[in-house]
């Protein structure tokens, strides 16, 4: 057990630590956009993304040749450690450089990556990541999104998506659409590239709970997709959607404590109230919920190690969202308790408390989480599927059928 | 042996849900969220049908019926999240006299009470809501005539003619009726997480009112019934959640079946359910111990207020879960009814201090008869 | 809302108690059997039984010509709340007057009505319901006893049935076997009575975790069934094995109030102990499982009221056990926290912690609940069925394909 | 960074699998409920594989672990219910010195400590756990050289031959070494739930006995070593549990289906997983404090008695769920974990206690440090 960087490790952070004092006095400050400075933010932080880009601390473990350093995920994470304890934010576009130009570094053409990953790099061009859809949650191989080709072997796409993060001032979309109903449903979608300025691209914000536009809605009617755009192979976009979804997890196992949720912070609402601090049942409610937060900080230090080791945690690890969502859950429901109507005004513990319903169902329902679990970890069998070896044009009709029977 | 609703309150709540249908209070309460002043004024309806006098006698203007008919008709205005001013003014009928009463019971004046929590094993005083933390505040005093304090979180308080304070005269306390306009009465409105439950805090300065003659027992009384209203509300709310819960859940499919069909999201709204039947009968607890056992009415509506405060706690985080994402945005209607549950939950004491007199009646019941059991 | 009788049930509670009044003093006390005394206290018992029903307070639904009182449900539990408050136990043989004895009422032919009622009714012969299996527990339909038609018309049994109440006392049992395994599986069954005492069954006491023998394991090897004692037709076991859950439900439906885990018992042990009884932790505790407990008492007077009327509580009435256990369990954990380790020696508390486990799967476990009300009550979809419309004899290798595929 | 078990550490919990699967534990717990004298007694093995001075330094007879290592082998010791007198013998040789010391660590003697809490907000003086009720008892007091007090559910007293009692002279906790044979030390053999925990009274009536130098920090550190143990054991049950849970739900058939497909088995079994997982992070947590952290050991070692608790008394419930009714009958081990859970959740200060000190842990360091968070 040693929670030391290697002595390699060490120096890595060193730089970092003395390139961040060097920069830190041009750098933004960590507060999100103030109502109706949304842009300005916005081109801030790009000014930002371009520094850190060009200190190399943008795109680190990417390869050298496409402007990154070639470094491993803990290298990653200790950029990220060191700009969190100095103070400084990230970068902007952290799902393109972390999942979307991974992505096509993996499948894209060499044209691609000559086009797209500087530009991704240095936030000339920032990325929004277009795969979930109203009638495809959980189950992402149900979109309905359709890419006809067209006799110039281009392509025009109409459907719709949704929990679109960054998709108004976003460049690009990698967006995955069906391109072949015949088939079953993993087997007949591909990947595209898509301009979001294109002609028949229409994007809303969809306000959450809280208020704030977190995510985006995106309409796409008839937009033109050059034949080029496509990522990966016609009716290939399954596997290069998995690569995503891989590079996803990889960047949520390394990162999280408890996806901000600190039980110093909680703690610290409660032992304002000294009544509070004394009171036997509000003890013990934040004893427990403080556990399970204190267990998720080391469980991430358990995959940090695995990360370094060159592997991955395992896929127990989403189970991590499940704790973080329930101990944060029981969090502003101890601290509103304590507070009292007062906590649901506005401000952090109102944020918090309407944030986290959202939250709850982002990244896939515990449900089909667990199932997911249940399965590659226990070695559980699956459930009868109704959806096996059915041609995603007939599926609705299976549906209504196997409701009645 | 009937413990049943009886013809005439199946009536009553028919046509409250009829009364309250005319408008879409559901939509209204996202709109207030961003402008307050769109809030539908449903007192007009509340006055027509006679529930502004629900609690009063007729002799007094009123129509004379028992707190299981008041909580009828809370549940259907919680259904529809129905910005009726009920938790503020029924409570205030039961301790009014006079011609102020029957003005409140015709409708033609609102009134407002300030919930007092009457003395328990947590504090043994009359205390009020605090405006932050969990230490209780006192009750406002009573001096030379006048009362003086603080009470936050007073339901209904915005548009009020008349309140009713509790104010405490050497341990024994005292309903005084006061007019909002009069001097020494400062009412300041607050937020509101829930838009249909405006919110205010009331302050009292030398305010002169008039005494009524209600003893301690007539306004614990109006705690307890000011209790079973809000959980009256909560268990309409909850009916609501789990109808809508279960359309969506026969409407959606995921890999090929509707998501009803999956035992996770099936045995979470058979969870609803049996959380909103057991509510369901501690309503009727309730109204039964209102009617033919009042040494039971404090108990039975604290237990009310438990069961149907988890219930909608529950069933407000399914309706937004079993929808999945949509659930939790700006414009899906589930988010509002998590918003009444967030609010009732920490009103009139909230939740947690009812569990504690529940705790408190039944050890003191165990300790008073120890051959029991 | 009117908790009172009517005054024709009060004239009837006035009779009932009249005649308690009179025949308290020749009444057994509550308490269970000591160890080694068990004989004798069957014996005393079945003397009481049949005092109680000379009385006319045995089979008090049951039709006067098989010697009840032709009286309503809500009569029967007027018998049961006044032999409660009196301090007195009812009859012994709660499942072959509740259930077992209005089933051959219902499907038996005139001779076994003519030969087993009398005697039932006075607990001359006790019975017991041999219907669960080791490996057919929710899915009853699924049991592996097997009846084989002899040339003469008399059948041959060999199986194990499980969770048999009184199986070691009795003289006769409801057995529900299969007859047929080329049927789907609810169609291959027959109801058959079986005695107890015949060569070939073999009764071991299954001991819970308290220790005691609650049920028993019963074997049944080629034992001989005349052809006179199935009950119903051929095949036709499954609506008559319907008709008992039924009488089940109904006698669950009104005579419970939380399985007897009254609020005021739980209270009254932590009112015992000053420190606990201020413990805000404690008491938030106490307060909530006493309201789910007090719940479920007046859930019990809305099923009474239901059942006065003439119907059934709702299926949804089924939910009132997993309230009670849940709260029981709170119960005990609670007071074994507050009273620490010597809660768990011999006693009241060790008991009832021990007791829950095997309650909670009694009946059928909570999923199975869970679904059947979901299904019934709330009109939600039942899940795929694998074993949909396949003969009892393939399904196991269905079984072992499905957990494959 | 690095964390994760060292191959040192992989091998002695391999060791200890082996030397503890050479009896049926399990089968031998369910005997003992009848016949609490048929319980094995595995000292020897324990001596044998150098447990017995696990956190002895080689100086003095032992091996020279820290409490990870202690805590590998108890979970061992956990998975297999197995009667490992460990609670009781490893805090003792913390505490104590010279060559009673030497004996501990080499296994001639058996040493058994008799548990003290700390000082927290719930009780401002050392307590011990009280025969009964929610009020702690105090530590025994120190006077004129000699123990008096009473120390109750003492694990593996009976078998002591030296005790580590903590007693109180002026506030100041002595840790003192006490021999079980000798005048004024009386132990009071008493119910086990959990057969494979023989639990022991203490009465100690002016006896006298060795102070040993250990400060209040060493007397707290065993305490919280205590809780590591104890913690550790409940999570090696758990999981078994799961093993055994999902061995079953691939095993059983109901309506043509494994009931492991099944998403409430599913489900329910992922839940031990988590709580599982979540355990060892925090056992790791504790680990790593023990030796590079001793300023957060307390905490951590709590929060790992608070999570093996919950996540035991989940899944031993879970595995007799899983198994439905026959996992509820005196025959299926299932149960036998069911009583390991019931009683490690009320020994040693109990899992709610714990709780309450993550919680004083952490209220103080919000309150030392304000501009925190």
């Amino acid at each position: 057990m040693d929670l030391n960087d290697t002595p390699e490790q060490a120096e890595y952070r060193a730089k970092v630590r003395t390139w961040i004092d060097a920069n830190k006095a041009g750098a933004p400050g960590l507060d999100g956009p103030t109502a109706g400075k949304e842009e300005e933010f916005i081109a801030i932080r790009r000014d930002w993304q371009r520094v850190l880009a060009e200190g190399g601390f943008a795109g680190v473990t990417w390869p050298a040749e496409f402007g990154g350093q070639g470094l491993g995920p803990l290298d990653q994470v200790i950029v990220g450690q060191e700009l969190q304890a100095a103070g400084v934010p990230g970068i902007l576009d952290v799902i393109g450089i972390g999942m979307l130009g991974p992505t096509i570094i993996a499948h894209g053409t060499d044209d691609q990556k000559q086009r797209y990953l500087a530009p991704m790099l240095h936030a000339d061009e920032v990325w929004c990541q277009l795969f979930s859809e109203p009638a495809a949650g959980s189950d992402l191989a149900g979109i309905q999104t359709k890419a006809t080709v067209q006799e110039d072997g281009s392509w025009k796409l109409s459907g719709q998506k949704v929990w679109t993060t960054n998709a108004h001032f976003a460049s690009f979309g990698l967006i995955l659409a069906r391109t072949n109903s015949d088939v079953t449903k993993h087997k007949g979608m591909s990947m595209f590239i898509v301009p979001m300025d294109a002609a028949g691209v229409d994007i809303r914000p969809l306000r959450q709970i809280t208020g704030e536009a977190e995510f985006n809605e995106v309409f796409f009617d008839d937009v033109h997709i050059p034949a080029d755009a496509i990522v990966g192979p016609v009716d290939g976009g399954w596997m290069v959607a998995l690569t995503t979804l891989l590079f996803e997890r990889l960047a949520i196992g390394g990162g999280s404590e408890g996806f901000g949720y600190r039980a110093d912070r909680f703690a610290k609402a409660i032992a304002d109230d000294p009544v509070a601090s004394a009171d036997a049942d509000v003890r013990h409610r934040l004893g427990k919920l403080a556990t399970d937060l204190l267990a998720l900080r080391y469980t991430g230090y358990r995959h940090l190690t695995a990360i370094e080791r060159g592997g991955l945690p395992g896929s127990e690890a989403a189970l991590g969202k499940v704790t973080a969502v329930k101990a944060a859950i029981e969090a502003g429901d101890l601290i509103a308790d304590v507070i009292g109507p007062d906590a649901l005004a506005e401000g952090e513990w109102s944020y918090l408390i309407s944030f986290l319903p959202g939250l709850k169902s982002a990244g896939g329902t515990e449900e089909i989480l667990r199932n997911m679990v249940g399965e590659r970890v226990l070695g559980l069998p699956t459930e009868p599927r109704l959806d096996k070896g059915v041609p995603f044009s007939e599926l609705r009709a299976l549906e209504r059928e196997g409701a009645k029977s | 042996m009937n413990f049943d609703l009886s013809d005439e309150q199946r009536s009553l709540q028919e046509a409250a849900r009829d009364a309250l249908g005319r408008e879409d209070t559901v939509a209204a309460a996202r709109e207030a969220l961003e402008d307050p002043s769109s809030l539908p004024d449903l007192w007009e309806t509340a006055a027509a049908a006679g529930w502004t006098g629900l609690l009063v006698s007729e002799d007094h203007g009123g129509v004379g019926l028992g707190p299981l008919d008041a909580m009828l008709v809370a549940a259907e205005c919680g259904r529809r999240l129905a910005p009726v001013p009920f938790l503020g003014h029924l409570p205030a009928t039961l301790l009014a006299e006079g011609d102020e009463l029957q003005q409140l019971a015709e409708g033609e004046k609102r009134g407002a009470y300030l919930p007092t929590m009457p003395p328990s094993d947590l504090d043994d005083a009359w205390t009020v809501d605090p405006q932050s933390g969990l230490r209780r505040s006192p009750a406002p005093a009573f001096a030379d005539g006048k009362v003086t304090g603080r009470v936050h979180w007073v339901p209904d308080a915005a548009k009020a003619d008349y309140l009713i304070a509790i104010a405490v005269d050497g341990g024994v306390p005292k309903a005084v009726l006061l007019e909002t306009s009069q001097p020494g009465v400062k009412i300041e409105p607050t937020i509101a997480y829930d838009s249909t439950r405006p919110m205010a805090h009331v302050e009292l300065d030398a305010a002169e009112g008039k005494v009524m003659s209600a003893s301690a027992d007539d306004i614990t009384l109006a705690w307890s019934v000011a209790q079973g209203l809000i959980a009256a509300e909560s268990l309409g709310a909850v009916e609501e959640s789990l109808e809508r819960s279960v359309q969506y859940a026969m409407e959606r499919y995921t890999f090929g079946r509707q998501i009803g069909s999956y035992q996770a999201v099936k045995h979470s709204l058979v969870e609803i359910l049996r959380l909103m039947e057991n509510a369901r009968s501690l309503m009727y607890f309730a109204g039964w111990a209102g009617e033919s056992a009042p040494e039971q009415f404090t108990l039975a509506a604290h237990t009310f207020r438990v069961g149907a405060g988890e219930a909608l706690d529950y069933a407000a985080r399914a309706l937004i879960s079993v929808h999945g994402g949509i659930g939790a945005t700006w414009e899906h209607d589930a988010p509002l009814f998590f918003r009444r549950a967030q609010l009732s939950r920490r009103l009139l004491g909230g939740t947690g201090a009812a569990a504690d007199r529940v705790a408190g009646e039944l050890l003191a019941q165990a300790g008073a008869a120890p051959a029991r059991g």
